[in-house]
């Protein structure tokens, strides 16, 4: 049996240094894993990698047994892989709901003929759409905020707005690079039942975590990557029982 | 009363070629330097189809809209490879390129002499000669470029494109395709300069480089800042109150000799003023 | 609002204007377009010099038969679009009768407007051959390049020399003038052996020069309206051997004072004026009566003519009555005699040379 | 001969350009503002010059006092035009736009000042020709090139041997960086912009000697500077006074091959298409 998502033997180079080397790992359906390792392990540019946004020196991914690599990332987003950002990238200067709805499959009216040519159909579909991104904000309890220019949100209801932005693509395998950093405690908790919730609904999570409490409370299993190379893998007690990556994660501070 | 005619004929154009600017720098954010060559090409090809009597009036501005189309495109591509100022630069030098070519292509465009005598425009063979016609066609040219354009921008294209300007990589993990979006905008601001250069060439009846130069692209991007970026009002205010201002600062009573830079420098002041103190513009979002 | 303040200002402006204009009821209005502003001012201003010396003499002397003039000048930057809609203005809100121009540019844009709505239109600083015919409401004092060009070949031809180099501007009047050269030089039985272009307002001619001087030409014909001063102090550093033939161009007192340019010969469109009124503009302009402050100059004069029989005859001053005026005087003794067959004057033509900073003038023709 | 004089007289001319492009690459690397407006400092230079020579000054005091003037200016653009703007956030194309109206005040002031004509010096030794086996250099190019050369090895000593230059460098590579360490980016952009400006009115003074002054003859300068900054790697002082040289060398040289009105275009599609297939530049730091 093929495994979910599948990467295999990725290596990747930018001028002299190796930022993946020979990395592979599976993950399997419907668990939230956590990947976790010291800065420059690597994390963030295998996120790039499985979705599109590099393309790999060498190496696959393969998601439901279907190769990946080399597809553009629109394409990759609509196999069933979304990701979101550690700087959230969100549309600061557009509305909490418009940024959801950017994230929506592509429909009707957003290419320029169709908005042009037959405006009533594309005003009528675009109110279905508005309806459709609504319920995603009320999923991650931001509906009152709907108007609301991003750049007058807090902190936390960013984050939880690139989690609604994510949903809004339905794909079924999220990619969430490091949701909780930054949050203060009551925000965080709330992050945390959210994707609790979203694994029960189906969705599968691959998540960059720094938070070994997050880790411990939210991970199924863990990736653990040190120099761009999967260094070990197992439950969340397990990596951190073990000293010798302890030592690798906090510098021998512990 | 002709006066206020060609100030309105003149500012309706203007508006088109606004609505070019900013959809291309307000809304996606491609700063391009060389609106003015694509004005200018639409310019070119009306006159000489008018004047070889090869094609009436609609169907040279329908091709020369096409050939803008295509233009235009291939003018954005580069800022799919290189940004920021980059890109204003390599504008630049395209700007430039094209005043070489419409001052040395004699052929094409009567070099530095221009092209005089293009006929008036025609609807379906009845010639606006009027000036009053002429006001009457470009008002609904204007009229419905603006149209295009609000639809366009109240449409989920609209915020695709706003979407490409706060951040393009963020629209591609979204699942969008940001070339097509880019693409197609370039696409539809090269109509709309087209359209522009086309009705200008034959409202003017002459035509020469020193339209679509260097100053011209300058004047088209200080029109978006001075009108207001992103807006429709804005890209309606700024050409009428650019093109007024001139008209206005010949009635500061100032000594002969100077008055001329004087002007000039009150310009300068202006957009100083308007840099500092109003960077939304007078209808429009920040830049 | 900024904005509402900004109208507000726009809107009080206007009012001035409107209570400024009835004040000067016994005062002719006439409008000229010139490029006082970017690359062509230094031609522009030197135009607008001409005009207001003259009118500002006139009304010294109190106007034409109480009536003082009055000239209101409009900045076209030397573009067509501001030239259509500064002209516009000057006809539907200041109703000028007429206007003066420059440039071939907004000359052409405007001269369509001039036939429709009756409007004199003189020009008397450009020179591109599409002038002769645009509008029969577009006089040009200054004859076209074309008639320059046929005195000097046939001096050029008289004197043995066989082959040219032509160092032209690359604008309407620079590339004008070459091509009738070319043609007639050819036609006259004479080689061309290298042509080569420069920009408006370029002074670096070097690299131009040292390519027209390999094909080692008898002659170089220099057609560019600015920069002659650079002009002729590269073209003594190079230690040249051929000819320096210009057009009137090169008339510019600062080149004449020039000792590199000793030896230059060129056409002259004859604009003289007499040495007192040359050290009168100069006391009052603050700078020397260049060739284009004379050419206004003498075409200001022109109007003043035209304008003096109408109010004698008591015949209403418009564009259209200007014009039949104009025609039907045909001659006018200003400084410089000019005769209008047709819409470009015919004004004799010489050649002069420039020597220990003065000109000597060699032969003398009739355009036409 | 024709080729050895044309290439020469293209490196006397590359080196007062490369100097313009040298401080405008200055500005940009450090404070990323792109200063249209240093044209107007270039013309205002020759004009103080113009001025003060016409005053009786002996002339390299006229130089000094041009450079005193075009230092004041920079100064005062940076202090109260883009420092503001920079407090406001704004971005960067409202910056330009700034840039042009400070660019459109200056060479209007000049021109309401000394009119529009070609204004010439009249220096008896700048327009004597010196021979060099067969070449004919004026006194003005020789000066040209002198100083253009001194200028731009004092430039390039200036950056990388004393401390304020490798502080403008911090600044350069990373302002923030450079914030944190307390370097204090703001008295360092005004310190930049003035030493910039001080060193374009070297070639503001000396091109015009030889050519004349214009009050709008500063732009072309400067955009031939600005592509010739892009094309040498932003950062890269000496890639960009080489490319300057480059760029006039080889437009005075492509009229051995095709017909003078082109040599503009050409060199213009060249940098089109150089910075397709090299976006950043030939020498780009890091």
């Amino acid at each position: 049996m093929s495994a979910y998502l599948e990467v295999s033997g990725v290596n990747q180079r930018f001028g002299g240094l190796q930022a993946l080397n020979d990395c592979g790992f599976a993950i399997a359906q419907g668990g939230i894993t956590c990947m976790v390792g010291p800065n420059g392990a690597g994390k963030t540019t295998i996120f790039n990698v499985i979705t599109g946004f590099l393309r790999p020196d060498t190496g696959h991914v393969a998601f439901r047994g279907r190769r990946l690599d080399g597809l553009r990332p629109q394409a990759i987003v609509a196999a069933g892989i979304a990701r979101s950002f550690q700087n959230l990238r969100l549309f600061v200067d557009l509305t909490a709901l418009e940024n959801v709805l950017i994230g929506l499959p592509s429909g009707f009216g957003e290419a320029p003929l169709g908005a042009l040519f037959r405006p009533f159909h594309t005003a009528r579909l675009d109110r279905a759409r508005r309806a459709q991104a609504m319920e995603r904000l009320e999923h991650v309890g931001l509906a009152d905020r709907a108007a609301e220019k991003v750049r007058n949100l807090s902190y936390g209801e960013q984050k939880l707005l690139t989690v609604a932005r994510l949903l809004a693509t339905g794909a079924e395998l999220l990619l969430l690079d490091e949701p909780a950093s930054g949050l203060a405690a009551g925000a965080l908790d709330q992050v945390m039942a959210l994707l609790r919730r979203l694994q029960g609904e189906g969705k599968t999570l691959l998540v960059v975590e720094h938070n070994t409490r997050v880790v411990q409370q939210i991970a199924d299993h863990v990736l653990f990557l040190h120099q761009g190379h999967l260094m070990a893998e197992g439950t969340p007690a397990q990596i951190i029982a073990d000293p010798a990556l302890a030592e690798i994660y906090f510098g021998g501070a512990l | 009363m002709d006066y206020f005619y060609s100030y309105l004929i003149l500012a309706e154009i203007y508006v088109l070629l606004g609505l070019s600017t900013n959809l291309l720098v307000g809304v996606v954010g491609i700063f391009s330097v060389s609106q003015a060559a694509v004005f200018g090409v639409g310019a070119y090809i009306v006159s000489d189809f008018l004047l070889s009597g090869t094609l009436s009036f609609l169907p040279a501005l329908a091709v020369a809209a096409v050939a803008c189309i295509v233009l235009n495109v291939l003018l954005t591509l580069p800022s799919l490879r290189v940004s920021g100022d980059y890109f204003v630069v390599t504008s630049f030098g395209i700007q430039l390129l094209a005043t070489a070519v419409f001052t040395n292509w004699t052929g094409g465009t009567g070099g530095a002499n221009g092209l005089p005598g293009v006929p008036p425009p025609d609807l379906f063979g009845f010639p606006l000669e009027e000036t009053r016609q002429i006001l009457g066609f470009t008002t609904v040219a204007a009229g419905l470029g603006c149209l295009a354009f609000w639809l366009a921008m109240r449409a989920p294209y609209g915020r695709l494109l706003k979407a490409i300007r706060e951040d393009e990589l963020a629209v591609a993990a979204a699942g969008k395709d940001v070339l097509r979006a880019k693409v197609s905008a370039a696409a539809l601001a090269g109509a709309f300069a087209g359209v522009a250069g086309g009705v200008y060439a034959t409202y003017m009846s002459f035509i020469d480089p020193s339209s679509f130069d260097l100053d011209a692209s300058v004047l088209l991007l200080t029109m978006v800042v001075v009108g207001g970026a992103r807006t429709l009002a804005g890209s309606i205010v700024g050409p009428f109150v650019l093109l007024a201002l001139p008209q206005l600062l010949q009635l500061v009573a100032i000594p002969t000799t100077v008055a001329a830079s004087a002007r000039q420098l009150l310009y300068g002041v202006l957009l100083i003023a308007f840099a500092v103190f109003r960077p939304q513009g007078l209808a429009g979002e920040r830049l | 609002m900024r904005m509402s303040r900004f109208w507000l200002a726009a809107v009080a402006a206007g009012a001035l204007l409107g209570a400024a204009a009835p004040a000067r009821a016994k005062t002719i209005e006439l409008g000229a377009l010139l490029p006082l502003t970017g690359p062509g001012a230094v031609i522009g201003t030197e135009q607008m010099r001409g005009i207001q010396f003259a009118v500002d003499e006139l009304n010294a002397k109190g106007g034409i038969d109480g009536d003082k003039v009055h000239v209101i000048y409009d900045d076209d930057q030397a573009k067509s679009d501001q030239a259509v809609l500064d002209f516009n203005k000057l006809v539907s809100l200041q109703h000028v009768p007429m206007i003066w121009l420059a440039y071939s540019g907004p000359t052409l844009a405007t001269a369509p407007l001039a036939t429709r709505r009756h409007i004199l239109i003189l020009n008397s600083g450009a020179q591109s051959d599409a002038l002769q015919k645009a509008s029969p409401y577009l006089v040009n004092t200054l004859p076209s390049t074309e008639e320059e060009v046929k005195v000097m070949v046939k001096y050029l031809r008289a004197q043995g020399k066989s082959t040219a180099a032509v160092l032209y501007e690359n604008d309407a009047a620079g590339i004008g003038g070459r091509d009738d050269f070319v043609k007639d030089f050819k036609a006259a039985g004479g080689k061309i052996v290298a042509q080569e272009p420069v920009q408006f307002g370029q002074t670096d001619f070097r690299p131009a020069l040292l390519k027209l001087a390999s094909a080692k030409p008898q002659v170089l014909y220099v057609v560019t309206t600015v920069g002659m001063v650079p002009l002729a102090d590269q073209l003594h550093e190079m230690n040249h051997k051929w000819l320096v033939a210009g057009t009137t161009f090169m008339n510019n007192p600062q080149v004449i004072a020039d000792p590199n340019a000793a030896g230059l010969i060129h056409t002259q469109v004859e604009a003289n004026v007499s040495p007192a009124l040359m050290a009168a503009f100069q006391k009052k302009m603050g700078v020397e009566m260049g060739f284009f402050s004379r050419q206004y100059y003498n075409s200001a004069q022109m109007i003043f003519i035209i304008l003096d029989h109408m109010i004698k005859a008591k015949t209403p001053i418009t564009g259209a009555n200007m014009r039949t005026e104009l025609f039907k005087i045909k001659t006018f003794a200003t400084p410089v005699p000019m005769t209008f067959t047709s819409n470009t004057a015919i004004v004799p033509i010489a050649i002069e040379e420039m020597k220990n900073g003065t000109e000597v003038t060699i032969t003398h023709s009739v355009a036409k | 001969m024709l080729l050895l004089q044309l290439l020469v007289n293209g490196i006397v001319t590359g080196c007062a350009l490369g100097v313009v492009a040298v401080s405008f690459a200055l500005v940009y690397a450090t404070t990323r503002i792109f200063h249209i407006a240093h044209a107007g400092v270039y013309t205002l230079g020759g004009y103080l010059a113009w001025s003060l020579l016409a005053h009786g000054v002996p002339e390299p005091l006229a130089l000094l006092g041009a450079m005193a003037g075009c230092t004041v200016l920079g100064a005062a653009i940076q202090h109260f035009l883009y420092a503001p703007l920079e407090r406001r956030r704004a971005t960067h194309l409202i910056v330009l736009i700034a840039s042009l109206g400070a660019l459109a005040v200056i060479q209007n002031l000049i021109a309401a000042v000394y009119s529009s004509d070609i204004l010439e010096f009249t220096i008896p030794w700048a327009s004597a020709v010196v021979t060099l086996g067969g070449l004919r250099l004026t006194g003005a190019q020789l000066a040209t090139l002198a100083l253009s050369l001194a200028a731009f090895v004092g430039m390039l000593w200036f950056a990388h041997r004393t401390l304020l230059g490798k502080r403008i460098r911090a600044v350069a590579s990373n302002p923030f960086l450079a914030e944190i360490t307390r370097l204090e980016p703001r008295a360092v952009y005004v310190t930049v912009i003035a030493i910039a400006s001080a060193v374009v009115c070297i070639p503001g003074v000396l091109v015009p000697l030889d050519l004349g002054l214009q009050p709008y003859g500063g732009v072309t300068p400067l955009l031939t500077a600005t592509i010739a900054m892009i094309a040498g790697g932003v950062g890269s002082l000496g890639g960009a006074f080489l490319f300057a040289v480059v760029i006039v060398v080889l437009q005075n040289l492509s009229l051995l091959v095709m017909p003078g009105e082109w040599s503009i275009g050409v060199t213009f599609a060249i940098f089109v298409v150089f910075m397709l297939f090299r976006p950043r530049g030939l020498f780009a730091a890091g």
